[in-house]
């Protein structure tokens, strides 16, 4: 199996920052002539000493990002095995697509009349999210996961206070993002943890145990982030139901079941999707993303404004009509550029392709956990993983003292992106991996060179650990004008490898 | 593969999803299309817009038409930047960490300002995170001065549903904003807009004052494009300065991705929402990124962060620096120079009508500005775009014959000469 | 002096072909699918066994082709001081405009009422190369330098044919660019070579010497190839004027002299442009180019067909008709797409900024030669030199053994592109250094890391050289099918370094 | 740096130039501009041609409107990739090195030829470089089969001109070419287009025959995009096969840059015009790219090298790799099925027509085809330029009625449809 090229653009750090390069008077930009009569700024607005913009000229602005990028990895240089991530392959027609200047010079505040075709993508693509979740309608807005959620818990709140008592709790599996809790919190809610089972899985019983009239919802993953398809996931949405409360979805995994399963089959009530990991929208280096939430019939009235609304002529427009919505999450309609490739993805791949993709997403995680399995074996033998899963290297540090962090910077050495690992917290010198569908475009991939050298794979196997831990800083400092600062390091948390639909 | 896995089929990989939830039949979407097809059908979406040459633009209200340079995208459409995960692993993400940095340096240069962070979604929300940072203190009270955009405003009335507040909006907007008299020990926030939603310069100063007496926070959005000639927040003793930044190297977008900058005083930095990124040493002593001061993010503190933003606009943020060093500070006050000439001289051009006048007579504006119409300025406006131009945003808070008109360096006289005379016909008619 | 970047991307090389990622089954590729009857190809004429092309999935192919970019090095990764190259910064911004759909997508045999916009394009900067360089009209046809000899050296033989006689030999200095002669010969002339003084210059009295009525014409380089300019122009334009030869200019050196002096002033008749030297149209690891050639009055009539010209009404068109025209070089009209960029720099730049450009360029060339003198002195230090120098290391090796290669050697070691070395052969060790007006932007320009490590600056000082020449072959084989075959080494020949116009 | 040089200023630096032949005005051209002025010109230039969407193209003749996939310019477009020089320098330039020996293995495989280099100017050109090979050997005579595009031919001539021959053209163009018979042994080459500038199916092996008798090479031009499904010219007893590149990776362009391609047997590799590029090892032993062969070319051999050619196409030779890496064996014989098919499907169309007939009934071809109609090509071409279709290229050397018709894969049924309504009430006005 191919997974990934070594990083060889890793040069030395510390060529300087752009400030660095700069020399007084230089500089790249370049204005039309004034063509209309100057003014003068009134004395006491006036900015008396000029900012520490760098002052560059453009081929050593072009020389120094060249430069940068060149000291950074992506998808494009290699696998990104990072559990709970989804880091795939990023089509480039998605680039193409999306800086048309009908999209890409498009004022937000236009009358609908000169954006019907945004409006349509837009239309177009809630409708198709809606299908693959399950859900009646969705909103665009959020612009990412995050914020997804927070709308979705601000959606529950709404319908709670209307009637009657927003109550006061949202329950939470201990294995959950950190998104989750810290949303709880922004919504209004405190956040009880749900313990897991020694499977892996929600602790049915416990949850039971945990419901009661003052809780709002669950938030819930799915597969969960070990990986696993919550098995009893129909008693549990069923149990916070009988006490009125809602189920959120939180689909960051959805990438696992597209065509084969669906949120609102399983009874959830609010869903979020990260088209960056599942409609493989850049990431960007940690943005942007795009957080659409999608939610049963009875809470469409709660969704944000503006909504996409049809009229009876076909026309489209952008309505703030919606008296019982919870209002506006973003400055004006949310990450529209992303929206446009989250759209090319999924007509790209249709009904057929993204069922494929999930298959494979979930054929590489089983077979990439097969593989190692000697090695690193599963956290929870007991159940099948789906698109990912939890591997330990407790054997690995008890027999010859190295760890987890060992390996990933083995496999750093080695030039492929790492492992997520030290998480879950809940798994001893954890490894969490998920290859998506891109790590392995068809079954029996099996040559070339550097294809043993997986991330934590068998490439692990003559281990020369301990290479030093380079940038594991000791301390840093923030930047700009403020002091120096202790800095809590920089630990991998999670991310995903990337192919494109082979047919 | 599936021998090795141990399964017999596809099927059985997903035998964990109990029956009655499997989906038994494919999505009701089309089948998957060819890459001509799907580029095809996203072309003919695109084109049944109207923007750029087909629709010259002086829309602004927070989003504006200014000129990218070429090598923005082409620097920040570099693969390895754009297909990369957040930086966690810094040894394989010195890139994206070094421009972040650089970033935030530049933030806090154009602020005078001691810290920023490496993003955050756009202007609205940045807002909404300074507000919860003035909040962490234990105070609830936001008062909202009346020039601050009103979707600013709703923004903070959706997040304060969950967080607890009610923005009060100090005055209806009237032109320039009313300083704060109601003011309490109970404010956490005061905030300001300047240039205010109408383009107008407001007295930051006082705002200040009665802030600081009571104990509050001041906090500003600001217009990045205006700070190479008007006076930083940092010098206007603001705590906290927040801006849609999307006007620094990136595109309308329809309104999204775009970035919202955040600046503070050092003293408010283990509240700063987001991500930082630190300057530090590698094992042999060189100069190196990482993400610090993350014992504030969700991930490590869940419930107790001061914010639950993870996946942030770095890329945004990336253009935005390599505009901003594009521009440099003579070409940041050259921009700031031409956006508030052309505005000054499509002000005149427009009030020169004989049925247009100023919404609000004799304030000195930036790059922004309102003119009071005869007629619906909804109606005016949708005229104006058969005859090619964008030429403002409706003001219906003030009333319905408002249009705020932005002009930046992109618009040429002629252009503005243009608008003023398709705007004398569709007046007259 | 900023000279450019480290090379930080020169991985290892042998990551295998494309053809080694290839897996039987996967593929790239996606069509519509057929919308009408499928066809049979005769029987006779069909393949029998598909071409052995590899069969790769999407994503396997972008991080092959994204790591070959990485082991590659261009004006965007740091300075290219290569004399004879002009290797400059390549503005972003020509990359933009040349993407238009209006020229990207515009067909070669369109009606001329539809190319409007193209063939004012071609129009404007026909007439704009013809008063930088003082010629009558030119062709825009030839797609590189060396075609533009060519059809120089056609248009040479149809004049003299029509007068009577073809003639059969052409004047070349010895230091000429090996395409000059190659040319000569395939125009149906014998290259007869020119010698030069011991101060770099053409031999006047020998050129008095050589010429004849059997004599064609003359082929300058001027400045000429060692960097100095021919101060003696105007008599050896006469002296080949008077035996009714035709004068011809290499314009490879344009950039020394924009603004400042004109081949056409001199006496030349024939000017070929290389646009990816002078107008920074990017070479693109060897190509494309476009190769203008201006004539002057007398010689328009043999101009290559088609033309484009402008009727009364102002309406342009591509014109075939010129019965005395030598005819078609090329298949259409040339590299317009290259021509689109060099517009783009000419018109950018403008009459100040061309002349700002040529300034520039002689002045770092002139800066650099100071800088390097101690170590490295000028092999013509009694001429002044322009936009590029030639230096020698003979005194280094004399000393201390060590080669100009040497130098060349620990130059790429240090992360950056070395000059020309052993070229031209008429001077010991050579080093010939061409800066560009990329090389520095301002007066001062002083600082930032690396700075002192310039080509053959002082960076030669602190010699660690014979390095392992890495891939200087040992031998090498043709690729494919063909059988290994023996090599003669890549021996660095000419190229330059790259900054925008600083305002 | 001035004092550094040690003169008092620049024009000092320019003392050598002669007095009289000093420039002493500034250039007669307008002054510089801002990046936003000269993208805004370009831009309005662009727009004043037709192309693309806006004007569907059935013209081919040698450049074709096939689909570019987006990963084309993605990765040919890289910087590191396009602002390089030629890659004399072998450790810096192992990326070009590698993907042009790639692109020329990429070549032999689809023409089952031997050896290839690694690009020439165009297809025409790239003629005339395989003609002058044939011509080392010191034979003349050059016969051009009736098929071959007159375009070829006139650049023949041209470059003829100086290297001492007139290419004869064996018979009026007229369908299917016939075999030469007037061939002797001062035959240096007989040419062939294959499908012809008809788009007709040659029989090639019809005139491998004779020049093998008479000691000729035998030259084909082929359409890349034909080799998934027809007999490549290796198969056919070819010599020397020569194409226009453009249909892999490259776009229209107004006609350039293109590619030359062109591949031969060993045995005539010495003679090969242009850079070749070879396999070695470096001192670790590890597989790596160089120039080789060198020795034929103009900047060791100077006068005698085998060509001229310096600066060839590398970038557009790059982009065309990865087209083909992108097609595959499976893409490239899909391509082929669907130009064949849709061509025919037009064919059918068009001769459907009550006054519009095949040119050449019964000849079998691939992608492109002619036919007559009753009224001036050129005109019933400008008249449906009126109608957004670009409907064909006239070949006015056959006769003022006949048009040739090229069908990509880009094309669907219904601009194909669209196109024979169109022309129906064309012709019928
Ligand atoms: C399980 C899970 N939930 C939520 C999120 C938050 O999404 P976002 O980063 O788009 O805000 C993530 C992001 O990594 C995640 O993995
Ligand atoms: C002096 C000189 N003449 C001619 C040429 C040939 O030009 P081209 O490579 O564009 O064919 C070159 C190219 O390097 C050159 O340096």
């Amino acid at each position: 199996m191919i997974l990934g090229a070594p990083v060889r653009r890793q040069g030395p750090p510390g060529e300087g920052t752009v400030r660095d390069l700069a020399q007084p008077g230089r500089a790249a930009w370049s204005f039309p002539d004034l063509d209309v009569e100057p003014t003068e700024v009134p004395e006491a607005h006036r900015r008396r000493q000029a900012p520490g913009l760098p002052e560059v000229a453009e081929r050593d602005l072009v020389r120094h990002y060249t430069r940068l990028s060149q000291m950074n990895y992506g998808v494009d240089t290699g696998i990104y095995p990072l559990g709970s991530c989804s880091m795939k392959y990023n089509p480039k027609l998605a680039e193409v697509a999306a800086a048309a200047p009908g999209f890409a010079r498009l004022h937000p505040l236009q009358p609908d009349g000169t954006a019907q075709g945004a409006l349509e993508m837009l239309w177009r693509l809630e409708a198709a999210l809606c299908e693959i979740t399950g859900m009646t309608r969705a909103t665009l807005q959020p612009p990412a996961g995050a914020c997804g959620e927070l709308t979705g818990l601000l959606i529950m709140r709404a319908h709670h206070t209307e009637l009657g008592n927003p109550r006061s709790t949202v329950l939470i599996p201990d294995s959950a993002h950190g998104t989750n809790p810290a949303s709880a919190r922004l919504g209004g809610y405190r956040a009880v943890p749900v313990p897991s089972t020694p499977r892996g899985l929600v602790d049915v019983d416990a949850l039971a145990g945990l419901v009661n009239e003052d809780v709002a919802g669950l938030m819930l993953t799915n597969p969960n982030t070990l990986g696993l398809f919550e098995e009893d996931i129909a008693r549990i949405t069923t149990i916070v139901h009988d006490v009125g409360g809602l189920v959120y979805y939180d689909g960051a995994n959805l990438n696992a079941i597209m065509g084969r399963s669906r949120p609102g089959d399983m009874g959830f009530d609010i869903v979020h999707i990260n088209t960056h990991k599942t409609f493989a929208t850049p990431h960007g280096g940690g943005g942007p993303g795009a957080g659409p939430v999608g939610v049963v019939e009875h809470l469409v009235p709660y969704l944000p404004v503006p909504r996409v609304q049809r009229d009876p002529d076909g026309t489209l427009r952008m309505s703030e009509d919606a008296p019982r919505s919870i209002g506006r999450m973003h400055g004006f309609h949310g990450n529209f550029g992303v929206l446009v490739r989250a759209y090319a993805y999924v007509f790209f791949h249709g009904s057929d392709g993204l069922q494929e993709v999930s298959e494979l997403a979930v054929l590489n995680a089983n077979y990439l956990a097969s593989a190692i399995a000697e090695d690193f074996p599963l956290a929870y033998p007991d159940s099948r993983p789906m698109h990912e899963f939890v591997a330990t290297a407790a054997g690995l540090e008890r027999d010859a003292g190295v760890r987890a962090m060992d390996v990933a910077k083995r496999v750093i050495d080695l030039g492929y992106h790492p492992s997520t690992v030290y998480f879950p917290l809940v798994v001893e010198e954890a490894m969490m991996v998920e290859p998506t569908e891109t790590a392995s475009g068809s079954p029996g991939a099996q040559s070339g060179p550097g294809t043993t050298e997986g991330p934590g794979g068998s490439a692990a196997r003559p281990l020369r650990v301990h290479l030093p831990p380079r940038l594991t800083p000791p301390g840093a400092s923030v930047p700009a004008r403020s002091p120096a600062d202790r800095v809590r390091g920089g630990r991998p948390r999670s991310g995903r490898a990337a192919p494109r639909r082979n047919r | 593969m599936l021998a090795t896995v141990g399964v017999p089929s596809i099927d059985d990989l997903f035998s964990q999803i109990p029956e009655g939830l499997r989906l038994e039949r494919p999505l009701d979407l089309p089948r998957g299309v060819s890459e001509q097809e799907i580029l095809a059908d996203l072309a003919s979406l695109a084109r049944r817009d109207r923007a750029g040459e087909d629709l010259v633009c002086f829309a602004g209200r927070g989003a504006y038409d200014h000129f990218v340079p070429s090598v923005v995208w082409a620097l920040a459409g570099r693969s390895e930047l754009y297909t990369s995960y957040t930086p966690y692993q810094p040894e394989l993400s010195q890139g994206v960490l070094q421009a972040l940095f650089e970033f935030q340096s530049m933030v806090c240069e154009l602020t005078v300002l001691d810290v920023s962070n490496a993003s955050l979604y756009d202007g609205a929300t940045a807002l909404v995170e300074a507000v919860n940072m003035a909040r962490a203190g234990g105070r609830s009270r936001v008062l909202v001065a009346g020039g601050v955009d009103p979707r600013y405003v709703e923004t903070l009335r959706t997040y304060g549903r969950g967080s607890g507040y009610v923005p009060e909006v100090i005055q209806a907007p009237d032109g320039r904003s009313a300083p704060p008299t109601d003011i309490d020990p109970d404010v956490a926030a005061v905030v300001i807009q300047h240039p205010n939603v109408f383009g107008i310069l407001e007295d930051v100063t006082a705002f200040g004052a009665p802030a600081r007496a009571a104990g509050a926070m001041l906090i500003q959005v600001f217009d990045p494009t205006s700070l190479g000639i008007l006076a930083p927040p940092g010098d206007l003793g603001v705590d906290i300065a927040v801006a849609e930044g999307q006007p620094f190297g990136n595109h309308l977008n329809y309104g999204g991705p775009y970035l919202g900058m955040l600046a503070a005083k050092i003293e408010h930095v283990r509240k700063m929402p987001g991500r930082i990124v630190g300057e530090t040493v590698d094992v042999d002593g060189r100069p190196g990124y990482v993400l610090t001061l993350q014992a504030r993010e969700q991930h490590i503190r869940r419930e107790k962060a001061t914010s639950n933003i993870c996946t942030n606009q770095t890329l945004m943020a990336l253009a935005a620096t390599i505009h901003m060093a594009w521009l440099g500070p003579g070409g940041l006050a050259e921009l700031g120079r031409q956006c508030a000439a052309k505005a000054s001289y499509a002000f005149d051009a427009l009030t020169g009508l004989a049925s247009v006048e100023a919404a609000f007579a004799g304030e000195p504006f930036f790059k922004e500005f309102a003119v009071r119409l005869p007629r619906s300025a909804t109606e005016v406006r949708d005229a104006l775009v058969d005859r090619g131009f964008l030429a403002g945003v409706p003001a219906p808070w003030v009333d319905d014959g408002t249009l705020i008109v932005a002009v930046t360096e992109r618009r040429t006289r002629q252009e503005i000469d243009a608008l003023a005379i398709a705007m004398e016909e569709v007046l007259a008619s």
